[in-house]
């Protein structure tokens, strides 16, 4: 009965082979103001599905940045039957209501990029810390003889409404400190008009030619930032960045920003494919959650943690290119041929 | 009853006709209800007519798409989520009937959640100890935007705004470092949770209340009716009552028919519907619900009536507040949680579509709390087929979008209508 | 600006204490001084027309009175002590009924909600309908108003309808002083009729009534004692009984020569032919 | 209830057509029939006053004929010509200078703005309040009024002063009919024979106007014609010349014994006296 | 100048004392001018006074807390960066003076700068034609609002709420894959960029400008004197016109001298003047803005006039949108790039509080363009002292609603003590 879709229970059965595996996933993200989960994300996880299990159905539900919308998607599939739920929880703490629900009825649950609460199956993420600690390395070694105790840096976080710009920032300080003078320290709002007024106000408080570097905790600030050091004829200057945003990429080949950390969507949506995948056909897990993390309540769990790169002018071809998040004609726009040119970029 | 003493003016004068030749008097029968009925569909007096086809063709539209929809089991889901939303959606009728918008219930009920979460869980208090202060949290917060609109005149769509955004920031401050909270199933909540059933979901308890519903509205039409022979004022003839009577019971009973195959009524659902007719009832047959309406429909008269307009406000937003916080602990029961997303905009644009898609007007004056529960099915419902399908948010958000967007067009243009044709 | 014709106070009914007085009562509305040093006093069973010309500062006497523009300076008296009245409460709980010039009545209520409203009938605390709709159709029909339903809205009353709206109003609970402000401006000949009537029965119930007209028919109808008011400074109280029309047009208009009278003498034909 | 006093139609200037009339108009507020078939006719120098009991219909007609409120049956003709009023803007296209009943002034602008609401007077595209504020202050002055300054906003104004304002403002332009609805209602004794003069010579210029009032004597002093509506029907069309009030009257009320006659033969008082 | 043709009613009639003996004249000299502005206090006509005093206030406080505040570098950075957001509370003074809201303005800016970003850049078209498409886009949203608020009749509030989240939408997609797009100096976008300067940031540049705008003023006022009293109606004396100039020409030429100080007077600043000087005049000095004033003090009456109600509401929210997308491109220059974040939903609070604060009311019918300027000054200052003071988000807001706050309830009070002495 692999051609049925509606069979149910008995094609878990045990070690049956992926390929010939039926039954449905759940795969529940979180918003869709940010472009990646609706852009790569879901199309990488459903071809990966695809790939290894061609009669898997695959439900999906984006909960539009509501927590309660998320936990509502998540009665009606549990109530629609699937067997694996895949979670990109919206709140990792007030999920684990649905967590417990989909545990009662013997669904398997994956947690996506978030770390959900409450009996969690397994986790497929990038490490927060990391990227803040990657930031502050490529940072140190961007300034190279110039990181001195006294050399003067302005450091702007994302939202403190966020945490993981927590972790961020708690990685980029525990990597520069000592090393350099954190002489301003102000959140951006992820906004990068906020990020420019602040990045402004920072040059007129300390003095332009006193300041060494600038830290951005993503690329959406970079951009504000960026112009106002240009304004201030600071471009020369180092500065930070993250997501590898496509103008970000551009700013890196023209020589306005440094670097960006890139958390490639690819193999962490194939992970997370491969992971459900298993769990429904009742294999194991472990050559993939190699790691374990322990949630907000206290479940440990399986976790499969991938590792950032970060991205200058030397490795954008090998990375973000290849991956084809970009082509090279839409990093390469008439304004920066030339740049293209001299990064050997064509 | 005593009528009041008044000045009797009566000495002389001949008694003028009591009834002026002018107005189109109804005929009997069924003709007369259809011409009637015409006459009021042309004027833009729809009342609930619109929401309900609407609703029935929601249910024909996505029972077509998806095989699971007419069931049981998305009966309950429906009744059983749109409790918190619906809750908001009655406070914001208090405020909607004085002509004025409560943007901050959102942001309050979020607020609420995390008060009960802090002080059940983070400091252990007694739980429906818990409840209360929390309830009369909301009633302060909103008494108090009410006191700075009523008393200082800064206007509410000011006032509220501010407090959707400051209550967000108490919100964020009281749930601290931790974030979300996890509630544990103790009193309300445990009344709100999603497996607290009404008389512990035994077919007798569906029953009992839809009884209970139809009988009482059918005595009350019969009461009312021979009060009013008696009196001598005009009255409605008694198969309008009885018929009237039967098109309340036919759906009453129908849902619970069909809520007792699943799991039965939800606890919150009950408790949802006991206030809405208490509301109803301190709105349509109090002096209190008198003043509101006259409030919302001339300030100045109400004033010089002797009415203390300041103070009819200040209790609108109590209500309203008080309702977002007992809605915000609805909504937090759903989840067992009370977290940072709490306070969801989003929240507050379906409680102000809900209210006005069952008809409660957004220009003062004009409306019934049971418009909230119309309007939150109506928005429920879309949301549940939607779950179903699967569909983009984009998709979502127009299909949520467009039917809102009909409401207020419908609303507005009703009332366009009855303007031209005198009656508002 | 003395009026020489202005007569000195002699209250039509001297039974003794006023119920309502004023006393000396200022009200500044920005630049302009609206009422400068008002007296007024009203007797039990008196009719006190207050007349003057347009923006004298009749309306906002009521206005004082009633509570809606509190007074700046002065005193008010009620029955010999002094109150404060700040908001139309207060007035209403002193026992005073006021019909305003610029009528307010809830456009969305029908006509018996806005006939009770502040004063609904209740029995067990919830609202009688029944006898609050009985009452209101005994009320309008001996005021001699034809309204298509009392359960219509007043937002599709025509403007004398709406006047009759209000002046039953006031008959709703129990003042002692009524108060209208040109009740009848807007009302037909058999309604302007009734309102007088209505007037001479509450003078023989004994209230006080401050009756604010334009029509010196009316006027002299029914009134005892006539107030006149000249660009918000009181120009003479009159009694009714020996005064001629024209001391008091000419206390209003501050001249004896006036367009009223220049009218008269030009157009014979407005007194002769009809 | 047709009405054995109504006369038949017999206008007072025959000069041939008129420069406006209604033809079987009717018009319909919800359950409320306000105007059935109703016809008037205005000539030119010809003044038409509308009379009638509260509610009869009298603001329905001058309202449809403004374009407030579009008529639902029935014609309206223009110098001989049918046309459709839709809008305020098509009435006064035509010519037609309205003063409401209820009149709808800007409360937030001066009695200058008001007065040249939507026909300012412009010098290269942009306002000339120099030429606006000297000629408001010309026509205030005819129409005795006092107004503590043409540059205060409207809201301060008494409700007599907001209504000499709402006439000045139809004299503004160069309309060929003026319709007035009850203009001396708040008005004092000198500003209505102000008022009176000024339809006067309106008439003398050529122009039609229809006038409104409750007021028997006013409008027998100026009127041509007399058009009575009842219950939104026409009852009767008189000459002024050699009809008596009591005629009127009684087509007003639809009945020789009413509160009026009961009243004047119950107080001799008010006759003599004064 | 022809007085309209009209019926003269003159003959007949002694013509009445023209001014009302109970007006209270203002006594000469300076004893008359403080006696005036008593009773204006006391009469909440306070007009732009507040702002002016916060303003020095905060300036104070900013000074003494952070010794690089009180300098032209910092006075550079207000003036640059207060044009943007100074714009969309442009568009807002009109909406505002109709008695409305236009939520959309924050959404309908992100949306424009996405708009200019894809034609310029992604479709390399002509930036300047980008510029005019942009603008256009602007003005047809911003009609098309209206015209759902005009000829529907659903609630501007409603309708602009929906905007605001659905040109989110549109915005969002626009950007698509790309996300942020980085704009190149080119056509407005490098007059609005933070290094393009009046002429070239010349010393000169800012006394001309300075020359202009005292000269244009005193102009004005004594040409207005010679032609009222060439008409015989009353006009102020010369001795207050000479204040007045004097009055405008010290912050004027103060300004100028600082910025000379820095780099000069920023080109957006002095588009944005220029724009304030024309709106100024459209508002004040023709029927269009007497239009718009008076639909915003009473719609019936306007109606009724023969001024089309509808076409001046659409046309106001045209404006109001074509401002929001200019101010979207001068805040997206700001960055040199239009991304996700533009329709920043703070944009749309600042915007009204910027509106507010600098004196129009909310309440429809009484306002002047220049409060935007003002109000976005305070507001840039403040921002700009925390920015410098690098504090935690949570004092800014509390900070900066306060300031708002204060704003409005200043303007509520200011009203209602005017409406109690019959200002209003
Ligand atoms: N906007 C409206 N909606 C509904 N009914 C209306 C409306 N305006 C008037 N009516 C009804 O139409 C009838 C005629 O009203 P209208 O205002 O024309 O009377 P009128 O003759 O001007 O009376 P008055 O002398 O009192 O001003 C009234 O019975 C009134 O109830
Ligand atoms: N709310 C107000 N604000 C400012 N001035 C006012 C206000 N109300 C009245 N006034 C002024 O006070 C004066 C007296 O007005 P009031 O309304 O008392 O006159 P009135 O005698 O009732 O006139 P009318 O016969 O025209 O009704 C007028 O000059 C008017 O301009
Ligand atoms: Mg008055
Ligand atoms: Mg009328």
């Amino acid at each position: 009965g692999s051609s049925s879709s509606s069979s149910s229970p008995s094609a878990g059965g045990g070690g049956g082979s992926a390929a010939s595996a039926t039954g449905s996933i759940g795969l529940l993200l979180p918003e869709n103001t940010t472009t990646r989960y609706e852009q790569f994300d879901k199309p990488y996880f459903e071809a990966k599905v695809k790939a290894l299990a061609p009669n898997v159905e695959i439900k999906y539900a984006n909960a539009g940045g509501s927590a309660q919308t998320q936990a509502q998607q998540a009665t009606t599939m549990i109530n629609s039957g699937v067997k694996v739920l895949v979670v990109d929880a919206q709140d990792s703490a007030q999920i684990k209501s649905s967590v417990e629900a989909a545990k009662a009825k013997g669904i398997k649950v994956v947690a996506y990029d978030r770390l959900a609460q409450g009996p969690v199956n397994a986790y497929v993420s990038f490490d927060n810390v990391k990227v803040g600690h990657l930031q502050g390395t490529g940072l140190l070694s961007v300034l190279g003889s110039k990181a001195t105790p006294s050399a003067k840096i302005v450091e702007i976080d994302g939202d403190s409404a966020d945490p993981n710009a927590a972790d961020f920032k708690s990685g980029f300080q525990s990597a520069v400190k000592g090393h350099v003078d954190i002489a301003y320290d102000a959140s951006g709002l992820w906004q990068p008009t906020v990020a420019a007024q602040k990045a402004t106000a920072a040059i007129n408080q300390l003095g332009a030619s006193n300041i060494a570097a600038f830290y951005s905790a993503n690329d959406g600030m970079a951009s504000g930032i960026a112009t106002s050091m240009k304004n201030a004829g600071l471009s020369h200057l180092p500065l930070t960045g993250q997501d590898a945003q496509l103008d970000a990429i551009q700013r890196i080949v023209a020589g306005t920003q440094s670097f960006t950390i890139y958390k490639a969507y690819k193999p962490e949506a194939e992970a997370a494919a491969e992971l459900a995948v298993n769990m429904l056909t009742g294999a194991p897990i472990t050559s993939i959650a190699t790691s374990t993390k322990v949630n907000g309540s206290g479940n440990t769990v399986s976790s499969d943690l991938l590792t950032p790169v970060l991205v200058n002018t030397s490795n954008i071809k090998t990375t973000v290119v290849q991956d084809g998040l970009y082509t090279v004609a839409q990093i390469c726009t008439p304004d920066f041929a030339a740049a293209c040119k001299s990064a050997g970029l064509s | 009853m005593e009528p009041p003493p008044g000045i009797d003016p009566t000495p002389g004068a001949a008694v003028a006709p009591p009834v002026d030749p002018r107005l189109l008097v109804r005929q009997e029968g069924l003709r007369g209800y259809l011409d009637e009925f015409k006459r009021k569909v042309r004027g833009g007096e729809l009342g609930s007519l619109p929401v309900v086809i609407g609703l029935i063709v929601i249910w024909l539209i996505f029972s077509l798409k998806n095989s699971q929809y007419f069931t049981a089991a998305n009966a309950e889901f429906i009744a059983y989520y749109m409790v918190g939303l619906g809750m908001l959606a009655t406070g914001l009728v208090f405020v909607l009937l004085l002509g004025e918008i409560d943007l901050s219930v959102g942001s309050v009920s979020g607020l609420a959640a995390a008060i009960y979460a802090v002080l059940s869980v983070t400091h252990h208090w007694n739980a429906w100890l818990a409840v209360v202060i929390t309830l009369l949290s909301g009633m302060v917060i909103g008494g108090l935007q009410g006191w700075i609109f009523a008393k200082i005149g800064v206007p509410a769509f000011v006032v509220t705004l501010a407090g959707f955004l400051a209550w967000q920031g108490v919100m964020l401050w009281l749930l601290g470092s931790t974030g979300t909270i996890n509630l544990e199933p103790k009193a309300l909540n445990a009344l709100f949770s999603g497996n607290s059933f009404f008389l512990g979901g035994q077919i007798f308890g569906a029953y009992l209340l839809a009884i209970i519903a139809t009988v009482g509205f059918g005595a009350s039409l019969f009461l009312q009716q021979r009060r009013r022979k008696a009196a001598g004022v005009p009255s409605r003839p008694t198969g309008e009552l009885i018929a009237r009577t039967v098109l309340l019971a036919i759906p009453v009973f129908l849902v619970a028919w069909i809520l007792n195959k699943a799991t039965g009524v939800p606890n919150n659902l009950v408790i949802f519907l006991a206030l809405l007719v208490i509301c109803d009832f301190v709105l349509r047959r109090t002096t209190y619900g008198r003043k509101v309406f006259s409030v919302g429909g001339n300030i100045e008269a109400s004033r010089r009536a002797g009415i203390s307009v300041p103070m009819v406000r200040i209790s609108v937003y109590a209500i309203s507040g008080t309702f977002a916080a007992l809605g915000g602990l609805a909504i937090a029961a759903t989840t067992n949680a009370a977290g940072q997303a709490g306070a969801d905009p989003n929240n507050l644009m379906m409680a102000i579509a809900a209210a006005v898609i069952g008809g409660t007007s957004l220009f003062g004056g004009r409306g019934r709390v049971w418009s909230a529960l119309l309007g939150i099915m109506v928005i429920e419902s879309i949301n549940a087929g939607l779950f179903m399908l699967g569909l983009t948010l984009d998709i979502q958000y127009m299909i949520t979008g467009g039917v809102l967007l009909a409401a207020v067009i419908v609303d507005s243009l009703s009332r366009r209508t009855q303007k031209s044709s005198g009656r508002a | 600006m003395t009026n020489p014709l202005a007569g000195s106070y002699a209250p039509a009914s001297a039974d003794g204490e006023p119920v309502l007085a004023l006393r000396g009562v200022s009200k500044r509305f920005g630049a302009v001084q609206a009422l400068s040093d008002v007296e007024l006093e009203v007797h039990p069973g008196e009719v006190v027309a207050l007349v003057g010309d347009n923006g004298a500062g009749k309306s906002t006497v009521v206005k004082a009175i009633a509570g809606v523009h509190p007074i700046d300076d002065g005193q008010m008296e009620w029955e010999g002590r002094a109150v404060t009245v700040h908001r139309p409460q207060d007035s209403q709980h002193l026992g005073i009924a006021t019909v305003y010039q610029d009528l307010a009545l809830a456009d969305n209520l029908d006509v018996v909600a806005n006939l009770f409203l502040g004063r609904e009938i209740t029995t067990y605390g919830t609202l009688d309908e029944v006898a609050m709709e009985k009452r209101a159709q005994e009320l309008l029909d001996t005021l001699s108003i034809r309204i298509p339903s009392v359960r219509i809205p007043v937002a599709s009353l025509s403007g004398g309808q709406r006047q009759v709206v209000a002046i039953a109003r006031s008959l709703i609970g129990d003042p002692k002083v009524v108060i209208l402000d040109e009740p009848t401006a807007a009302l037909g000949v058999e309604q302007t009729a009734q309102v007088l009537d209505l007037v001479e029965r509450l003078r023989e119930r004994g209230l006080g009534v401050i009756l604010i007209s334009h029509n010196m028919a009316d006027v002299s109808a029914v009134a005892d004692t006539v107030a006149v008011l000249r660009l918000g400074r009181n120009n003479g109280t009159f009694p009714m009984r020996g005064t001629t029309q024209e001391t008091i047009i000419a206390a209003i208009t501050g001249a004896t020569d006036n367009a009223v009278t220049r009218r008269a003498a030009r157009t014979p034909r407005s007194e002769g032919e009809v």
